[in-house]
């Protein structure tokens, strides 16, 4: 098993370095200048040219190279144009607000999903799954920036139960500054009022994100089930008296899960796309609004430094899911 | 060694699987699925490879095609050495010699019509008249005895039987000498195999075959092939003409498999289990006889050295004390395996 | 006829069938259909902001134009980027997955690993970011969209061709000494191709998804374009009170989507070997 | 002709229990599937007396396995049971609920081996955890005080008695790390874990090799013994029914065509099918002898007599005949016409 994880660890090695090599090859090979780009409009040559001195564009590459190598190593991606600050500084300040929003998403698709997928593939081709199948394609099918406005429309502006936008109400003291997360911070303050208020603020943002992701998961979930149904082992179990709930939800699911689990990982890179997304609308602090505003203002620096973080994070996803998938499934533990 | 060389030869054939060592992945431990086989097949005969799942036939069948390479020994076809190819090139020079799976259904495109796979063996062998193509499929189908009409549908339209006449109609419209035949029964009942293995006897004489015939199941051997030779772990035990090897079969591990076939014969006295436990795994072989952690013969000195394959009078066998353990195992046969009409024949009354 | 009859039985997949079909039709003649072809580019201020009403049945967005109409002409550029990038995603990604499964070596790991890279990427994000590096227009967003899609379809025909590899129906085409290149394009790519065009039809859904967040964050298509990413993102600034301006917009990708979706949810189960009946 | 009718060697009356602890009588069974309705079952009819074994013979497709599926109630949905009986223990196993079969049947007076036990064991369980999961809702003690530790004692004791090599760590392992003599010891410990009255086992040697198959019969005929339980061996082996079972009940396309004691039946078939089938076997002859023609699809099963147009002794009367067993001296039964004749001659 340690093998394993070392193994997959080692495994993502060269995944991390294609990246670093294919964000340092983006600005340089596309077509357009990306000095001139920087520069922008209006730019005489000679900014342009001092921007690329600046920026060392105009050196060897693998001189270049060496120098991005050094910058990524101590975290250092310059100062943004958008922020005026240093780009590490400034993400490291607004990861915490993504994970928060990303992880309660998660927490929401999981919980809803793997159940009504079980539910759909038990009553195959009967209403239940008529009904959960409608609804987890239409969750597939339905934009988010779109149904995000259309809940602010319907629960903010019209019934005003939730908050319209942003991460806390205007007017409140916000506790002191310990994880960048409102949350815990206001749980380590054990300040309940802003935790209540942060929560309030975290529903619609959070529900918005989850309906893909919950979609997803239900439909694999539901072909896993409906995969495992068809199994010897699972007449074994009717025919030995297993009892069906307990066959159902310990016997069937564990197999349903495993083949949803990867899945799961590899649609991972939709959800940050997702959260990109909600949190510009919902005004949330978190890294996508501030990756779009600054590739907005065509600010190359935190557009690297964002992918660059985005792909890791996918890396780390990508690998704690093979590890689920491998803990699930003990035929994986000795494979050669 | 005079006349014609024998179609083919296999000497000290091994054949090592697995044992790369790979990047950033455990290293595969070596398998020894083929370990030193001599076999001669001789024209027109029906060599039967026997034992039990995982002890090397298939691979061996594999090698002798080409598709496997042979890690040590030689091969050689009508006595010029074909051996030490890659898979592409063995292929070349090994074309007379054909291979059919056992199974037979998923050993065909499911996208393609029976009559496209089998005019492309042809396309590929580069007859490029579409009308000879398929005048020769039509004529190969009828040889197997299916309707013509068969060259129109899809395999999964097809019964097991069916399946199995037009994977050899396959093989046949390439005119090979040799056929590796790998389990071409199993998964067939009792009353479709008879014309599967009849239709294998007809097209031997017809086409002027040779088949090396892989099975498990000793009743067909003992009354399909000529001779008979007995695998265990990678190893040949024994090797004998069918009817001395199923009269008086020498390692103890060919009278165990005889003494396990369940006999309709309800007079035959019930056996107790011949052998004990199950063959151990090919990656870790016992040392010295291969069989040893099995035999209840078994000798100190047989744990030391694998004996070879011995010879005597046509009869092959691998064991330092065959000759010691036959006469008192002359009662534990009694059920069928031994000298004599079988028991069982007596009864054969139907029909 | 059997592929014919159970795919009429699958409901769902039928719906799925009209509404694509509906949306090609629409995209196809949607000059012709709108009731007010000219509002494009057309303003009427005096009609600003109308409700849905028998004249204007989704109302009239900011500078009073037709949002019926709207909404018919930008079927157009939503199918045309759903398709350019499918296509584009599977010419580059389909080649690759075939040559990466056929043999194990060092070219298929180099592959393999690229496509890793490649799906790491945060699609969206380095789609925004190509497209503003080559300047923010409806044909960079397609191409940055292709770009960040196509490891989609590399990792999937490696997984078959790999799968179809290891097939007992593929040794026995090397036993009788078919050639790679039969192996791999009479053989492998047929089998391989169904769960493509599945994915494909999927993808077509996927990508009007990706387009139209493009257009809402203001990286794709660009003003009087009648893109429906883009009409929800001006409509914003009239909320609450002119909900119909980004409610049919919206409406529309949805319905577009589901159908892509449903359609390929329904092949899954159609393209299948064993529905073949030679009568 | 006279051979259907009588039999050839006179077998000595044996003294055998009167009441059946298994009995099928007249069962048929359809299953709706795309391509129509499949008559698979067309008139079943057995019994299982006490303590014996009987094996179930048929070729493949002839619905054995749906069969034994009728038998535990875990048929596909789309299954229907239009006639018969189950008669398990003097009640009828149709009759009963889904709960009570759970709670009564399934794994308690009936155990179940399985034909793989490679499919049949879930791979991502531990195979103790799997065992007593069995043993904690249908063992005679379940729910007492430590009744988990007293199920963990008698699987140990159970599997030691299958001969399964260290039991202890057994139980922590997974299906996977097992050979496939090994799993197939572990089924059937599973099966005799609740001390069941009948056994039923599904062709339970067809994934094994030959030495091992008999390692497993021989076991299974001792523990038979051992456990006094009955058992319902399904194959398509007639060797082994011959080695195995004290009767036989021949099934061909979904209709019993003969039952009767074992070593009678072999001996002196009285269906022509039974005696084609023997015919085939090698130890009765030595050319390669099938049957002509193929089985019929359940889908347009010929009327009558399904075994009709491939018989050689076929009458004009075969295809408007009812399913319908004569009963012969000493057990034999025998659903043909010509048996009718003899017996009424």
């Amino acid at each position: 098993m340690l093998r394993f994880v070392l193994r997959r660890v080692l495994y993502a090695l060269p995944s991390l370095f294609g990246l670093l090599m294919v964000t340092f090859l983006l600005v340089r090979i596309v077509p357009a200048d990306p000095a001139a780009v920087l520069a922008g409009d209006n730019a005489t040559p000679q900014q342009i040219a001092a921007i690329r001195h600046q920026y060392g564009f105009d050196r060897p590459l693998t001189e270049q190279l060496a120098l991005y190598l050094n910058q990524v190593m101590r975290f250092d991606f310059g100062e943004s144009q958008y922020s005026h600050r240093a780009v590490g500084f400034d993400l490291r300040q607004r990861l915490p607000a993504t994970l928060e929003l990303t992880l309660a998403a998660l927490v929401i698709a999981t919980v809803l999903g793997i159940p009504l997928g079980v539910v759909a593939g038990v009553f195959h081709n009967r209403w239940p799954d008529f009904v959960v199948r409608v609804l987890s394609i239409t969750g597939i099918a339905i934009a988010s920036f779109w149904i995000a406005i259309m809940l602010q429309l319907l629960f903010a502006m019209q019934l005003g139960w939730l908050p319209l936008r942003g991460e806390m109400s205007s007017g409140i003291d916000p506790p002191p500054v310990v994880t960048h997360s409102l949350i815990l911070d206001s749980l380590f303050a054990g300040r309940w009022d802003v935790f209540g208020d942060a929560l309030r603020h975290l529903v619609l943002p959070a529900v918005t994100l989850s309906l893909g992701g919950l979609a997803t998961i239900t439909r694999f979930t539901r072909a896993g089930v409906l995969e495992t149904l068809q199994k010897d082992f699972v007449l074994y179990e009717r025919a030995v008296g297993y009892p069906k709930r307990r066959l159902i939800w310990v016997y069937v699911l564990r197999n349903s899960v495993i083949a949803a689990v990867t899945q799961i990982g590899l649609l991972f890179g939709s959800f940050i796309a997702g959260a990109v997304v909600v949190e510009s609308i919902f005004d949330w602090p978190g890294i996508g609004n501030y990756t779009v505003q600054a590739i907005l203002t065509a600010d190359y620096k935190v557009m690297l430094a964002a992918t660059l973080l985005i792909g890791l994070v996918y890396t780390l996803v990508n690998i704690l899911t093979d590890l689920v998938h491998a803990w699930l499934d003990p035929r994986l533990w000795e494979q050669p | 060694m005079t006349g014609t060389p024998d179609l083919l030869e296999l000497r000290d054939v091994s054949v090592r699987l697995g044992g790369q060592r790979r990047w950033l992945r455990p290293s595969v431990a070596p398998i020894q699925a083929v370990a030193a086989v001599s076999l001669r097949l001789r024209r027109g005969e029906i060599l039967g490879l026997v034992g039990e799942s995982g002890c090397g036939k298939t691979t061996l069948g594999r090698t002798i095609l080409g598709l496997q390479r042979a890690s040590d020994g030689e091969i050689r076809l009508d006595g010029e050495p074909v051996g030490d190819l890659s898979p592409k090139q063995a292929r070349k020079r090994r074309k007379d010699i054909h291979y059919v799976h056992q199974d037979a259904a998923a050993a065909l495109d499911p996208w393609w019509s029976i009559g496209r796979i089998l005019e492309e063996g042809l396309a590929i062998q580069g007859l490029r008249s579409a009308a000879e193509r398929r005048a020769r499929v039509d004529h190969m189908l009828q040889a197997v005895g299916l309707e013509p009409g068969t060259r129109r549908r899809y395999p999964h339209e097809l019964s097991g039987g069916q399946l199995r006449r037009v994977a050899l109609a396959r093989i046949l419209v390439l005119r090979p000498r040799l056929i590796v035949l790998d389990e071409p029964t199993s998964g067939l009942d009792m009353s479709v195999q008879a014309t599967v293995l009849n239709l294998l006897l007809e097209l031997r004489g017809r086409f002027d075959l040779t088949y090396l015939f892989i099975s498990h199941d000793l009743s067909v051997v003992e009354r399909l092939c000529d001779r008979v030779a007995i695998m265990y772990l990678g190893r040949v035990v024994e090797l004998a003409p069918t009817a001395r090897l199923f009269a008086r079969p020498r390692h103890p591990y060919t009278r165990a498999l005889l003494a396990a076939v369940p006999r309709l014969d309800p007079h035959a006295a019930r056996l107790s289990a011949a052998i004990e436990g199950e063959p151990p795994s090919a990656g870790r072989p016992p040392p010295g006889c291969v069989f040893s952690s099995r035999c209840r013969h078994a000798e100190p000195e047989c744990r030391e050295v694998m004996p070879e394959l011995q010879d005597e009078a046509g009869h092959a066998v691998a064991c330092r004390r065959w000759r010691d353990i036959l006469p008192d195992d002359r009662h534990a046969l009694a059920a069928g395996a031994c000298d004599g009409p079988k028991p069982a024949r007596r009864l054969g009354l139907a029909q | 006829m059997l592929m014919l009859r159970k795919f009429a039985r699958d409901v769902p997949a039928v719906i799925g069938l009209v509404i694509v079909l509906f949306a090609l039709v629409v995209a196809i003649f949607g000059p012709w259909l709108a009731p007010y072809p000219g509002d494009i580019v057309a303003s009427h201020l005096l009609q600003r902001l109308k409700p849905p009403s028998a004249a204007f049945p989704f109302g009239t967005d900011n500078l009073g134009r037709d949002m019926l109409s709207r909404v018919i002409l930008g079927t157009r550029g939503a199918l045309e980027v759903a398709v350019t990038v499918v296509v584009l995603a599977m010419a580059i990604g389909v080649p690759l997955g075939l040559v990466a499964g056929y043999r194990a070596g060092w070219l298929s790991e180099t592959i393999m690993r690229v496509t890793d890279v490649f799906l790491a990427l945060p699609q969206l994000i380095l789609a925004l970011a190509l497209a503003q590096l080559l300047t923010p227009s409806l044909e960079s967003a397609m191409l940055a969209l292709a770009l960040t899609y196509w490891p989609f379809f590399t990792r999937l025909v490696y997984a078959e061709t790999r799968r179809l590899q290891a097939s007992l129906f593929v040794d026995a085409l090397r036993g009788i000494g078919a050639s790679s290149g039969r192996i791999l394009f009479a053989h492998i790519l047929p089998n391989a191709i169904s769960p493509v065009i599945v994915r494909a039809t999927i993808g077509m859904g996927f990508t009007i998804l990706v387009a139209a967040v493009l257009g809402f964050l203001g990286m794709g298509a660009t003003p009087p374009a009648p893109d429906w990413g883009l009409t929800i993102s001006e409509s914003r600034n009239y909320l609450p009170s002119a909900w119909w301006y980004s409610t049919f917009p919206g409406l529309a990708i949805l319905v577009t989507v589901l159908g892509f979706n449903l359609l390929g949810d329904g092949l899954r189960d159609f393209v299948d070997p064993r529905l073949r009946r030679s009568r | 002709m006279r051979a259907v009718a009588t039999l050839s060697e006179p077998t000595p009356p044996e003294p055998r229990p009167t009441e059946p602890i298994l009995q099928v009588r007249g069962l048929k069974l359809s299953i709706r599937t795309d391509e129509g309705l499949a008559a698979v079952l067309d008139h079943v009819d057995f019994a299982l007396a006490g303590g014996h074994i009987l094996g179930i013979v048929g070729e493949s497709g002839c619905g054995k396995s749906t069969l034994v599926r009728a038998i535990v109630g875990i048929l596909p949905a789309r299954a229907m049971i239009e006639a018969g009986h189950i008669h398990f223990l003097g009640e009828d196993l149709l009759g009963l609920s889904e709960a009570e079969l759970n709670g009564r049947v399934r794994g308690r007076a009936i155990g179940f081996v399985p034909q793989d036990p490679y499919l049949a064991l879930n791979p991502v369980f531990k195979v103790g955890a799997q065992l007593l999961e069995i043993m904690r809702w249908h063992a005679p003690d379940r729910g007492r005080k430590n009744a988990r530790r007293d199920h963990r004692m008698r699987l140990v004791e159970l599997l030691r008695r299958v001969q399964l090599p260290d039991p202890e760590a057994a139980l922590e392992r997974y299906p996977h790390q097992f050979s496939g003599g090994q799993r197939q010891r572990l089924v059937i410990a599973a099966a005799l874990a609740c001390a069941p009255a009948l056994v039923i086992a599904d062709e339970p040697t067809t994934a094994v090799d030959v030495t091992t198959q008999q390692q497993i019969l021989d076991l299974i005929r001792d523990l038979v013994e051992e456990f006094a339980f009955s058992m319902l061996f399904v194959t398509h082996d007639l060797g082994v029914v011959a080695q195995l079972c004290d009767d036989i009940c021949v099934i061909y396309a979904g209709q019993t065509v003969e039952s009767g004691p074992t070593r009678d039946v072999l001996a002196a078939p009285n269906h022509p099918y039974t005696r084609a089938l023997l015919a085939c076997h090698p130890e009765r002859s030595d050319a390669f002898v099938g049957i002509p023609g193929v089985v019929p699809s359940p889908f347009r099963p010929p009327p009558g007599c399904r075994f009709a147009p491939r018989c050689t002794y076929a009458l004009a009367v075969c295809p408007q005949r009812m399913p319908y067993l004569v009963g012969g001296p000493a057990g034999r039964k025998v659903d043909c016409v010509l048996a009718e004749i003899g017996a009424a001659a």
